[in-house]
């Protein structure tokens, strides 16, 4: 019943970011300070959002992506989406990630 | 439901359902109500794509509510939902800040938070998801966002 | 929640919060009622048993209101729920025909109904599974049933 | 999703009612009808309440059952149940169901 776990694995300098099974405003409020933490301290190159758990996402979910996003660029990374299913797909076809983050 | 009816002569295809809910507004909350708003609409026999499009709206507008209205403070939201033939109408209310101009604030990522990570697509997201939406919202009183969606439309 | 806290000094764990729903007294929301209370009640983070318990309870109170309350006629039921601490208070409030003998009507195997398939246990359960159960009533103005119970009281 | 959905089966003259996955009063509103006319047509001698999809069940139910007990009585035949699970048997303890009513 924990709708709100989120998870972070660490795999050479790519860090991969389970999302949560519902990702809204309060589910997301740690994720920021958690994985720019964590991409300072690994000197993390990728990072991975998998989506494969989630079956909810609001557009707090895209600011977060987003959020990596400019990051990574700044630090010359890259952001990748992974897993996302049918509903998932939509909210990220619908507010143009695609356009700037590819799903692997 | 306006009046007192009948149980006899009571017909179940025009009648009116109503519901009106109170929270605090703490971030938890988000998913409380989009619980509610589902079991409510369940009555529609919605498909899970409707279903989702209105628990998504419901998420954005008492997001918007708990960040936006009522910022670093707490308040009350008021969720109303109506449900008449195959349409339901949903009132989002609070009491916190309002917004100052309602034009700027519904264009599609436009934020008055820079610094966090809003991406200013919430009323972009209750737009797409819903078939109408209306925003009455007045500085230091408070917003009040009005959405409908037929349920069944599968034609349209 | 009474009055506007900040939220740096904000601490989770002396914070009350309040919820408040009102519905059409249709018999379809029984279930609605029982969803609405668990969603809210999520955050105690009760055991299966208590979470049963207490839709349980709420499920009898709601459809008293409903058959007893409003009879062949309808109105409307308020449900306000406060979680203090790791106490849940659930108030059920119908504006029915009311009980004329509360303490009749709380007997075991009591109903008013003997026509019908009620069985007059309703109370009993709800005496049951609560901690505290409490009822007011007038006749021609309404009932109101004030219910609590303490979660992870494992040792009692 | 439909939670609501009751199973008459008539197997000889025994009656198998199938209860929904919640008993509540505004699920059991058709059993007392429908039930009836089946004991009355099918000449039915045992009726058997299902509980093996039901996992809430509050007084309403209680009153199906000795609803139903109290007519086989009457007809000098009888009412068992079959299936109950963890909840639901606290449930028919609690109300001294078992006293009346056999569970095969
Ligand atoms: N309930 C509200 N109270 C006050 N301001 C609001 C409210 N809802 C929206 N706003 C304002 O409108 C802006 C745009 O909202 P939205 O499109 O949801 O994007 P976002 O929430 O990502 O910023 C918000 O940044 C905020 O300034
Ligand atoms: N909300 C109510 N409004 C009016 N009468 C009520 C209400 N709740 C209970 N009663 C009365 O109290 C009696 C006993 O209630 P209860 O123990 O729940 O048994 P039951 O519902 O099976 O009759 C009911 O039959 C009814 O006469």
């Amino acid at each position: 019943m924990d709708y709100s776990k989120v998870n972070y694995q660490v795999c050479e300098h790519c860090l991969i970011i389970q999302l949560p099974k519902e990702v809204d405003d309060h589910n997301c409020q740690g994720i920021k300070v958690a994985s720019e933490h964590i991409i300072k301290e690994k000197k993390i190159k990728e990072v991975v959002f998998d989506c494969s758990n989630t079956v909810f996402m609001d557009s707090s979910g895209i600011g977060i992506l987003l959020g990596r996003y400019k990051r990574m660029k700044e630090l010359g990374g890259a952001v990748y989406i992974h897993g996302e299913s049918g509903r998932i797909k939509k909210i990220f076809k619908m507010s143009g990630v695609y356009q700037i983050i590819q799903s692997i | 439901m306006k009046q007192i009816i009948n149980v006899e002569n009571h017909s179940i295809e025009t009648k009116t359902e109503n519901m009106k809910l109170e929270f605090d507004s703490y971030s938890h909350n988000e998913s409380f109500a989009r619980v509610v708003v589902s079991a409510f609409m369940a009555r529609l026999d919605p498909t899970i794509e409707e279903l989702e499009d209105v628990k998504t709206a419901v998420s954005e507008a008492v997001t918007n509510a708990i960040i936006h209205g009522y910022k670093n403070t707490y308040g009350v939201i008021q969720l109303c939902a109506t449900i008449k033939e195959n349409t339901i109408t949903i009132i989002i209310k609070d009491y916190g800040v309002g917004i100052e101009n309602v034009k700027q604030a519904m264009e599609p990522l436009y934020t008055g938070e820079k610094e966090s990570e809003r991406c200013g697509m919430g009323f972009a997201f209750m737009e797409a998801f819903m078939d109408e939406i209306e925003v009455i919202s007045k500085v230091n009183e408070g917003t009040t966002i009005i959405m409908k969606k037929t349920i069944g439309n599968r034609a349209v």
